[in-house]
């Protein structure tokens, strides 16, 4: 076997042993030297990120790609004298799982390089890289694994290193204030999910999401563990009226972190996505349960914005945007399970719903990376966040001012940037389905805009301040991780077809077709 | 403390070791394994470290030790598992058991008086775990003892 | 039915070490009396025939974790005020 | 106080739903075994170990066991963290 | 249906955890609540794979054939570990709010509103 | 694979490349309409200072408006709703988790009792 072959093969299993064995080591890294430590740090997050990459390409080319633990063979899904049921822990990597891998490589690469000098002044970095890498893990593990009580672990890995790192600079209480009340709530959420993965191995003796899948009949206690993943992952993603957590841990997780908590906060919404789409799917009545989603996602959307408008706190205010860009990936994957049973309606609007959500993930995820890096950048040179005390800084910080007027034009859905691509496709298959939804999307739209126009005002505009006459720009490699999340901004902006033919397409296919899903893994059932 | 406790605590603690190292090391014979051993173990350091008083046990336990363990336990268990690769099998395949070598003879189906040394890879691993939970939980009451002490002073 | 009796006691001392440790307003004494529920509910495994949880909840649950609540509340105080 | 009405009404939904769940399943005889039959029948040989529950914890599904150890893991990092000594001026302070 | 014990014990532990997790102000009588809850649902794993007339599942000094399942063992296992994990990093956020606030009270640890 | 094919989107279409070339060339016209006016702008003379009826001009740092000032009046018209919706923000952890609990309260029984 050659080396080409041992990456491609093992590529799911890389994925998560890569940054987990870096993760273990770097304690004994950090003792040699800062710049072993840096380089070490870099070196995995680069050489995951090409994992990623490869497996994406794979499961792009050649379809849903398994791996299961411990096998005789890492195609073994079911074992030939089992009588047909999977045993093992398997990663299911189908087009949805590797799209979330792209996001996570490309955020997680861009902001480590960021974070390599914009925490550069902080102690025991150690700790630090190793609570980031673990996060990546976390992220890694949950959009690729098939087997739900595996999600569950990787849930709580992710958890747990997203309340060490937001709680990372204590700032005299408040970072562990908010680090308590997302960690409390997660605990909360995780008991839940434990809850329903006990309903489902008490009633089908199965932890594979495949199998579970298979032997679904929508009981009663199906109906309660459907309720009780919904809630909780919903919870976790953000969605109105459980984000309360989200401004307090966005804006006291050190930036690079924050940015990173969106892809987290996106893993969430990914395990929702999967739970309705793979597990229930048909049995389950499809409209009631879209449209709890599209409720969720429009006061997502409302609330999230009009709290933002009124923010003083810079990246108070960008997490509130994230609540309600993140509505509008419910409201647009929820339109499509909505109308999911129905042939006709699926095919006039509810698959183009789908893709423009699936799709807006991702852009998502690159612009308000790009927004709390550049939010990062200013509290880096200046010391504050509050927006009052801000003014002028475009006179001395003209790079940053660029990257944060492409996020800014992004988040607002202004044509060329890639907001707008995905935000049309919701407009307009939301409005076939429903009009007031769509209107209200676009006031959400214009609303944004609004904040954003106000946070450019205060900070970059005005006359230059005395208090500010001596900063300088952001230093060189916390500009390139901006540059990195700026140009793919641009691109997907100006070519938005490719990437939804070769990226999106696939991806909300293999959402909607549970049945190659459970034929991916207990073969042509 | 006072003096009966601290030699209670030294005259327990080694019997809790021996107790701890014993379920570790028969995890796949009788019930226990790593984590419980470990567990046990990690129990009974925080018995010392009552005992003592924190300046005290900080002379000669150091945290850097603990971490030390901590890491050597994760990268044993992520070694034995990445192991796989070199005999070209997949990520935790247990390419020790029923290899004749070390933990490698082969049981058969049924009840057996159970021989120490079988069991492929999972000893290995109760022992890393084992190293790990050790040094971990001790580590937690270490740190959380600190966060006491610097408050007091 | 006869067999049953020690499980259906040890079920209700799980019921009454939990209201125990709602009810305590000395955290400390809450503590015991989580380390009590740990202790039986690690009983209450050994009588599912689940050994091995049985040792780790009695390590863990019983040992560990009633150290480090004593820890913490000898660090955050000993009583709780003003609740409901 | 309407706070504690709606505390009291979604616990007692929530019981009220977790009490259906408890009727409806059996108590020991759980619907299908099938996985777990495999893992009995077939562990013994498969993993060489006794204790079955062993050989699920690190061989069927050791990956689990793998993170958690991580679990663990991210706590020792996090409370180090939360206790570490900081430099001075490394607390940004608000207000 | 009346021998369904286990879980109806299960059924109310959570109540009364979900009900010490939301009542009490105390951070540390929160996460009491949340180790009730965690050992609730602990409960009910290994009660649905509780087998009548099982033995553990060890060949060593097994009986008889009928085991019962071993995978609820092995969930279980994770699952005290995780929460484990949890309490300590719960305590210890507690014990540095308390030093930076001056309090364990969650209605008083409400700085970041709004 | 052609890089430009615009976006379908089932209503309408998207095609930001030949919408950056018309935005492009929008602006060369109008660029150019405005080359051909007459400039009457003399740098230097007093048609270059600030017109504030005669006052003096502020200093700089005075005349930046701060953030909280802008949108007052936009905050003032929802004031109703505002009064509504940041009180429910109250940072007490408890009532967060009391609406995560009616949260999944509701969606049981509506998704357990009437679907």
């Amino acid at each position: 076997m050659t080396f080409v072959d041992f990456i491609v093969t093992n590529a799911p299993a890389l994925l998560v042993a890569i940054p987990l064995f870096a993760a273990f080591t770097i304690p004994a890294v950090g003792k040699i030297s800062a710049a072993a430590r840096n380089l070490w740090v870099m070196g995995t997050m680069l050489l995951t990120a090409a994992v990623a990459f490869i497996l994406a390409f794979r499961v792009f080319s050649t379809g849903t790609v398994i791996y299961v633990f411990g096998a005789a063979a890492a195609n073994l899904a079911v074992p030939l004298d089992s009588g047909g049921i999977p045993i093992r822990i398997i990663f299911t990597v189908d087009a949805m799982s590797a799209f979330m891998d792209v996001i996570c490589a490309i955020v997680g690469t861009s902001v480590l390089l960021y974070s390599l000098s914009s925490e550069s002044r902080n102690t025991n970095l150690e700790g630090y890289y190793a609570l980031y890498l673990l996060m990546i893990t976390g992220v890694f593990g949950m959009v690729s694994t098939g087997d739900f009580f595996n999600f569950f672990v990787f849930l709580e890995i992710l958890s747990l290193a997203s309340a060490g790192i937001i709680a990372y600079r204590i700032d005299g209480g408040l970072a562990v204030e908010a680090a308590l009340k997302y960690f409390i709530l997660s605990t909360l959420g995780a008991i839940l999910v434990l809850f329903a993965i006990g309903i489902y191995y008490g009633q089908y003796d199965a932890l594979n999401i495949a199998m579970i899948a298979q032997r679904m009949q929508f009981s009663m206690l199906d109906k309660i563990a459907l309720v009780f993943l919904v809630a909780a992952l919903a919870m976790k993603c953000g969605a109105v009226p459980m984000h309360f957590w989200t401004p307090d841990a966005y804006s006291m997780a050190p930036s690079s972190a924050t940015a990173f908590l969106v892809v987290a906060s996106q893993a969430s919404l990914y395990g929702l996505f999967r739970v309705v789409f793979t597990m229930y799917n048909m049995t389950m009545n499809c409209a009631t349960v879209g449209w709890i989603i599209i409720i969720l996602g429009v006061l997502s959307m409302v609330i999230g914005v009009t709290m933002a408008i009124p923010q003083k706190d810079i990246k108070r205010l960008m997490a509130y945007h994230a609540v309600s860009q993140t509505g509008y990936m419910l409201l647009g994957v929820g339109v499509g399970l909505a109308v999911l049973g129905n042939t006709t309606l699926t095919s006039a609007y509810g698959f183009m719903a789908m893709e423009g959500g699936i799709f807006h993930i991702f852009n998502h995820a690159m612009y308000k990376g790009l927004l709390f890096l550049t939010a990062g950048a200013i509290f880096y040179r200046i010391g504050t966040r509050d927006l009052n005390k801000m003014g002028g800084l475009g006179h001395t910080m003209k790079y940053t001012m660029i990257f944060f007027i492409i996020g800014a034009l992004a988040i607002a859905g202004i044509p060329p940037f890639n907001g707008f691509a995905s935000k049309l496709m919701i407009y307009e298959s939301v409005y076939l389905f429903n009009p007031i939804f769509a209107i209200i999307a676009m006031v959400v739209s214009i609303l944004t805009l609004a904040s954003f126009v106000k946070v450019f005002h205060s900070v970059f505009m005005g006359p230059q301040l005395p208090e500010y006459a001596d900063v300088k720009e952001a230093p060189l490699p916390m500009l390139i991780g901006m540059g990195i999340l700026a140009a793919i901004v641009i691109l997907f902006g100006l070519f938005p077809q490719p990437v939804v033919d070769m990226l999106v397409a696939p991806a909300a296919n293999a959402l909607a077709n549970q049945g190659g899903y459970i034929a991916s893994v207990l073969g042509g059932a | 403390m006072s003096r009966i406790v601290r030699t209670g605590a030294d005259f327990l603690y080694p019997a809790i070791l021996i107790f701890g190292l014993y379920i570790v090391a028969h995890g796949h014979l009788t019930p226990g394994g790593g984590f419980q051993g470990g567990a046990v173990i990690a129990t009974g350091g925080a018995l010392v470290i009552v005992a003592y008083s924190y300046t005290e046990v900080s002379e000669w336990l150091s945290g850097k030790v603990l971490m030390g363990q901590e890491v050597i336990g994760l990268v044993g268990f992520i070694g034995v598992a990445l192991l796989a690769f070199a005999f070209g099998q997949v990520f935790f395949f247990n390419y020790l058991n029923a290899s004749g070598s070390l933990f490698g003879i082969p049981v058969p189906y049924g009840i057996n008086a159970g021989e120490l040394n079988t069991g492929g890879f999972v000893p290995l691993m109760n022992f890393s775990v084992g190293c790990e939970v050790w040094g971990g939980l001790t580590l937690v009451i270490l740190y959380m003892l600190s966060g006491i002490r610097r408050e007091e002073s | 039915m006869i067999e049953q009796i020690p499980q259906i006691l040890v079920l209700l001392g799980l019921i009454v070490s939990a209201v125990l440790t709602y009810y305590f307003k000395d955290l400390l004494a809450a503590t015991l009396a989580a380390g009590l529920f740990s202790f039986l509910i690690s009983l209450e495994f050994y009588i599912l025939q689940a050994p091995d949880v049985a040792i780790s909840q009695a390590a863990i649950g019983a040992g560990l974790t009633t150290a480090i609540l004593i820890i913490a509340i000898r660090a955050t105080g000993r009583y709780e005020e003003g609740s409901s | 106080m309407k706070k504690t009405v709606v505390l009291i009404g979604s616990l007692l939904i929530l019981s009220a739903f977790l009490g259906v769940m408890a009727l409806t399943l059996t108590f020991g005889a759980p619907k299908m075994t099938d996985m777990d039959d495999y893992f009995l029948r077939f562990g013994q040989e498969q993993t060489g170990t006794n204790n079955q529950c062993t050989s699920v914890t690190f061989d069927f599904r050791g990956f689990d066991t793998l993170g958690e150890s991580t679990v663990l893991f991210c706590a020792v990092i996090g409370v180090s963290l939360i206790f570490r000594k900081m430099q001075a001026g490394e607390e940004y302070e608000n207000e | 249906m009346l021998w369904n014990l286990p879980f109806i014990t299960v059924v109310v532990l959570t109540f009364i955890g979900i009900v010490t997790v939301l009542m009490k102000k105390n951070i540390i009588k929160i996460l009491l609540g949340i180790n009730i809850l965690e050992s609730a649902v602990n409960l009910f794993l290994v009660s649905l794979g509780y087998r009548e007339g099982g033995v553990a599942p060890i060949f060593t000094l097994a009986p008889s054939e009928l085991m019962v399942l071993p995978t609820p063992q092995a969930l279980t296992l994770t699952s005290i570990v995780i929460g484990v994990a949890t309490s300590a990093l719960v305590l210890s956020f507690a014990m540095v709010l308390k030093k930076k606030y001056g309090t364990v009270d969650i209605n008083e640890i409400r700085r970041l509103q709004g | 694979m052609d890089l430009t094919a615009p976006v379908l989107t089932g209503y309408g279409i998207w095609a930001p490349v030949a919408w950056l070339a018309a935005f492009v060339a929008a602006t060369i016209v109008v660029y150019l309409l405005w080359k051909t006016g007459e400039s009457s702008y003399k740098k230097g003379t007093e048609q270059g200072r600030p017109y504030l009826s005669g006052n003096a001009e502020p200093e700089k740092g005075a005349v930046h408006i701060r953030a909280s000032n802008l949108y007052w009046g936009f905050l003032q018209a929802l004031k109703g709703y505002y009064d509504a919706i940041v009180p429910i923000h109250t940072g007490v952890l408890t009532d967060y988790m009391i609406w995560f609990v009616a949260v999944t309260a509701m969606l049981l029984v509506v998704i357990g009792v009437l679907s």
